[in-house]
């Protein structure tokens, strides 16, 4: 059989998916029954839609709803699936001096916190958490601003470089899971709440729009959305686990919605 | 290219805009690196004159050590200071991380290598006579010191010049020590990086050129007012 | 002042040593010898530039302790030292020139009007505010002159001065190191490649050889008193020499030394008249063989040495105590200091 | 503390594995860091040599400029490329974003600047007999400027390990133009990025001593083969 | 050979014009003349160094044309020029006296053997591999001189050649000038401050005041042949001298050419007998008045110039036509060539 030269296919993707594994586990077989090799653009959410929009990766998959639907609505994608889920969890200090340990609702937790103003770290970067965080405080009509605010403070930055801010600053702060299952051992921090719907963190996968950027691989795109989306790649994701932890749930056949 | 139009177009809206968040993170930006450049100096010059008047064993491995140095990622002396100040580091009771405090500390270790080495190279090219005619004029160390660096002025400002700039463009020091906290610790260089993040292409370019305009402007009047320009020649 | 026992340095290949070696204060030195031969190495070690290996350097009877850097730096600036190639600094003229006062703490009119008159001493006046580009070898030696002989001290060690001057400028320079040792009482230790120097300012010649240090006897120098006898004539005496014409540019105070060349001097059988202003009998008192010559000592009230060639003191059949007369120019007199 | 000592270990184990992933990203870093080097130097020195021997109005400001330029972060110059070489961008149709050639021309750009500055100090502090000396034994065009070199060797060094040093600790360039894709355009600095973001610090203090570690070795070689330590003083 | 017709250049404060100036192949030229009085900048002009603002420059009758560099690097590569601050490099001294060959794209073989050569012959063969650390003034201005004289050039340009040179650095000087000259047709053109080093070397003299450039008559130079009489001494003769002797280190071939300094003559109006091996019978010519002596012209076969003090002229009552003798050592007469 002969063997032509790999096809090169370019996936635009958040951080936290490439940096868990998942990408490296579930891509190689799709790479070795395809003839391709998949170039990962490990990005933030806004830098990784953003890229995609100029017309330099064939596919993205991303974790921020709100802009999946504007990126598809303004035609720069085109078959948007659900792929996975996870969730966000609260993490603080174990002596948790805003007593959130037991509420059940995340809205409720950052009341507490933003009334006994005790210290919370943001993302503060536009990222996927940092929307999800934004949109209780806009629930709560409360709009802290950094510095501003003691309490508050924004770090611009990554997952895991918010989460050692939070550390050091003895603060809560909003983690998704995956991150918590990799930093748990690492931190002081520990985990204060999760469970609440509110707090679904789910996936999305969408080919960039060859009538847009006519150079795209979009057959090849269009497998790779099916691949994640089949019966075998939502098992694989189902069977991925990290030190005995699950860090993603399936979606495409029975999408939780979050509100 | 949009993002460079843009980005061109937006530096102008920043500069002539009285956002004072905006303003308050150029200046930060600013004494930030004039601190580690002034403290770097202070500690490298006179670590440079050491390695090249003093003969010792092991000072060619001293001076390449330092050349190493220069090569050192930010990020990775943004570790190493964390590794340091962190609550659980040797350093932690003081309280320093993500304070402007540790920024300067990891830029200054960061640059100390480019100002030791570059002296190196500066006070090394200088002939044997500068310092053998100002003793033999009646300088004393301290005069003989200010003789050197006179004669070597073209290379001396290279040299501050080279360290200000690495420090004024580094950000792996600044994001990791300083947390790009907004309102306290966010610099020029991390609110690029948190730009660029965001996928904010043009916003970030517009930053890059404030402070490229910032950095001539320290450049010209440095070179002016020190007159380190070759005025005779 | 300076008194060197045994100093020694040494490198790969040469060394030196000073002996035992004085300097009075008040006295002007000149080291010559060939080139190599160590008179820079022994000028830095008498101006303190450079430590001896052994042996020790005193002044005015203290032993110099190295290892006092204060010390050290305040003998120092006691000198006024011009290495053979010191550097001009990239500065104007002026800045050179200004270098010792203002290390030495001077205030600014202060060094300006210094700086300033002994730029016009040399005769560089009107490059005080050059820089430096295009300053023709013999310029930038007179500003290395003027950074050195502008301070005030009470010793200056000058390597090669004259190097680069035109006859005008070893004329100056002469002059002013005379004046600065007359008025001043400044020691002067100086060396230089040519004979005409030395006779001109220096009574103390000492000679540097392979590293090897030797004063050696001066020549027909003598001290005495000048009255003026004509345009640019003088006559010199002294108590044991009754006249010796010989003629300067500048005016003479009564006090003066003077020296003469031994290879200027012809020696008469007969008194002749001739061009040659001065004519001394004398008597032979020793005869020498030197190297392609004869060295004689004659007596006329001093001794006087003359070089003559081996067919001459045959011709003229001179022996030990034969009466001869001693003919040479006014213009072959130096005056000294 | 812990990230030290657990990086230093790691280090040991990285640099005794055959791990051949590891050493790509090695030989990777090392490649471009000395293509980019190269590059800067065959366009940057000609142009200090041109800004310091023609007189033109506007010199002092392109030499100002040009010290400006040392300033001016890597992440910007990443955009501007980015711009520029993104599918929407003129070049768009080169389809080089993402691949090693955009990391070097990017990379380039960045230390033209260090080469200029530095090689235009160097030259001004020599003084104009080195070139008036050849000249009149008899030299060339360019055995004139090999003199000026070979005098000026010490500055010339500095200025070629300060440029290697820079580019080869740089990270933003390299991110956003090589998009530090696994098996192709990752760098020992954007794999240290990564797995800082991971928080994987230990291993990212390991990779930064890896680095140094190259660094080390490639100055150490520099100079003992190029002779450009002082062997007449 | 080189041909300068008003070559013109100004500095701020300073011109210098060549008028017309002539330098013939296989001559020996020596420019004089005081401090920043342009003789450097002369000199740069001929070695095509420095391009004049006006006037023309010819080499061989062809116009030098400053445009074309190729011709201009043949021409140049036609001298061996040395610059008055002239710089070692940063290497060793065998590094340093090859470089001239090197750029000329000699082999390894030949360079080491030519190098090896001149710096023995300049007596710092022992000097060939150290650096230039520590180099005395006058090893350093050696080894300047090897790197020049090394060249195998038609044409030696240098300037200050003995600077910091001592005694025996300007005699082996001299005596490879000389040798270049004689043996392989060199023309030489070079500059001093040094009245000896002019009459030792060079019969032609240029004098540059103030940016004005006028040869000068030789005084007192006259060529002949010459014979051996005794140890170290030698007797000259030619058409109109009869005999003038004079002494010498080195062995004299026939053909000669001989140098008295005009201030070292006496006249005398008898004829004596004396120390002086000369004592030449002649006929005072002319009498000129010249600042602080008088500059008399003697004929004795050959016209002589002699310099004398005012007062003598008087007591002796010289006049035109006056008969004289002129007494001077064999000593006071140095060979050229
Ligand atoms: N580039 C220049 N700019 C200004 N003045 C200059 C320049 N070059 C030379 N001069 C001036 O021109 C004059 C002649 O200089 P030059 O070097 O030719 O003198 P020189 O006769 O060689 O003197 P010396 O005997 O001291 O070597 C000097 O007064 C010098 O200051
Ligand atoms: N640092 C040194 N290392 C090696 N040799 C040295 C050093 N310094 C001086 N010398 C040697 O010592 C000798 C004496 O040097 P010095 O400069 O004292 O000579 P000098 O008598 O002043 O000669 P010149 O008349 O040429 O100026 C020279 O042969 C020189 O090469
Ligand atoms: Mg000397
Ligand atoms: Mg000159």
């Amino acid at each position: 059989q002969e063997k032509t030269e790999p096809v090169k296919l370019t996936l635009s993707t958040t951080t936290s998916t490439y940096e868990t594994g998942l990408l490296d586990y579930m891509l190689a077989p799709f790479e070795k029954e395809n003839n391709c090799k998949v170039h990962c653009l490990s990005l933030g959410t806004g830098k990784a839609i953003q890229v995609a929009k100029d017309g330099n990766a064939d596919i993205i998959l991303v974790h921020a709803r709100a802009d999946e639907d504007k990126f598809v609505a303004e035609g720069w994608g085109v078959n948007r699936q659900d792929v996975m889920y996870n969730d966000f969890v609260i993490m603080g200090p174990k002596e948790d001096p805003a007593k959130i340990k037991g509420v059940k609702s995340a809205t409720e937790a950052l009341k507490l916190i933003a009334d006994a103003k005790q210290p919370f770290v943001s993302r503060g970067d536009d990222s996927g958490t940092h929307k999800k965080e934004k949109a209780f405080w806009k629930k709560l009509a409360i709009t802290p601003v950094s510095a501003k605010d003691s309490w508050y403070m924004e770090a611009g930055q990554g997952m895991a470089a918010t989460l050692k801010i939070a550390d050091e600053k003895s603060g809560y702060v909003l983690v998704d899971r995956a991150t918590y299952n990799f930093q748990k051992d690492k931190t002081r921090l520990v985990l204060l709440m999760d469970g609440d719907d509110d707090l679904l963190n789910p996936y999305g996968i969408i080919a960039v729009n060859p009538e847009k950027f006519p150079h795209v691989k979009y057959d090849l795109a269009m497998k790779m959305i099916e691949f994640f989306t089949s019966e075998r790649g939502q098992k694989m994701i189902a069977d991925y686990k990290k030190d005995g932890a699950q860090l993603y749930f399936p979606n495409f056949k029975n999408p939780r919605v979050c509100k | 290219m949009d993002y460079i139009l843009e980005g061109i177009s937006e530096a102008f809206r920043l500069i002539l805009s009285s956002d004072s968040e905006f303003w308050n993170i150029v200046w930060l930006s600013v004494k930030l690196s004039i601190i580690s450049t002034l403290l770097a100096s202070v500690i490298g010059v006179p670590a440079a004159f050491f390695l090249v008047i003093k003969k010792f064993r092991g000072r060619e491995f001293l001076i390449t050590v330092s050349n190493t140095l220069m090569s050192i990622p930010t990020v990775v002396v943004g570790l190493l200071f964390y590794s340091i100040l962190s609550r659980r580091g040797p350093a932690g009771d003081l309280a320093l991380l993500f304070t402007q405090t540790a920024v300067v500390i990891g830029q200054t270790f960061l640059i100390l290598p480019v100002v030791v080495s570059l002296t190196v190279s500066t006070i090394r090219s200088l002939d044997k006579s500068v310092s053998e005619t100002s003793v033999s004029l009646g300088a004393n160390k301290t005069q003989q010191l200010l003789m050197f660096f006179s004669e070597a002025r073209f290379g001396v400002a290279a040299c501050l010049i080279t360290a200000f700039s690495r420090v004024f463009a580094e950000v792996g020091v600044s994001m990791m020590l300083g947390g790009n906290i907004r309102n306290y610790t966010r610099t020029i260089t991390t609110a690029i990086a948190l730009e660029t993040s965001k996928g904010e292409f043009g916003l970030s370019i517009a930053l890059g050129i404030v402070l490229l305009a910032v950095a001539f402007t320290i450049n010209f009047f440095f070179l002016k007012f020190t007159k380190l320009y070759r005025t005779v020649d | 002042m300076f008194r060197l026992e045994n100093a020694q340095i040494s490198f790969s290949g040469f060394s030196l040593n000073s002996g035992l070696l004085e300097f009075e204060k008040g006295r002007i030195y000149c080291l010559t010898g060939p080139n190599g031969s160590g008179k820079s190495t022994l000028l830095k070690i008498i101006g303190l530039q450079l430590q001896p290996d052994s042996g020790s350097v005193s002044i005015e009877g203290r032993a110099v302790d190295y290892g006092k850097s204060e010390e050290l730096l305040k003998n120092r600036r006691n000198i006024s030292y011009m290495l053979q190639d010191s550097r001009l600094f990239y500065a104007s003229v002026f800045d050179n020139a200004a270098y010792g006062l203002k290390i030495r703490g001077l205030g600014a009119a202060e060094i300006k009007e210094k700086v300033n008159k002994i730029l016009k001493m040399l005769e560089i006046g009107h490059l005080a505010s050059r820089s430096l580009k295009g300053l023709s070898g013999g310029e930038a030696q007179r500003v290395r002159l003027a950074r050195n002989l502008v301070i005030d001290a009470p010793v200056y060690i000058l390597d090669e001065p004259s190097a680069g001057l035109d006859t005008r400028g070893r004329e100056l320079l002469a002059e002013i190191l005379s004046s600065y040792n007359k008025e001043k009482g400044a020691t002067i230790i100086f060396t230089s490649h040519h004979k005409e120097e030395a006779y001109r300012l220096s009574p103390e010649i000492i000679s540097v050889i392979d590293g090897k240090v030797s004063p050696i006897p001066r020549e027909n120098v003598f001290t005495g008193s000048a009255e003026k006898t004509g345009e640019k004539l003088y006559r010199f005496r002294n108590e044991n020499i009754s006249s010796i014409y010989f003629s300067s540019d500048h005016a003479i105070k009564d006090k003066v030394s003077i020296a003469i060349d031994p290879e200027e001097v012809i020696l008469s059988l007969t008194n002749v008249h001739t061009s040659a202003r001065n004519c001394l009998p004398g008597t032979v008192k020793n005869i020498k063989e030197i190297p392609s010559a004869l060295q004689l000592t004659v007596t006329a009230g001093e001794d006087f040495t003359v070089l003559i060639t081996k067919n001459s003191l045959e011709e003229m059949s001179l022996k030990e105590n034969s009466p001869v007369y001693m003919l040479f120019k006014a213009t072959a007199v130096k005056v000294i200091n």
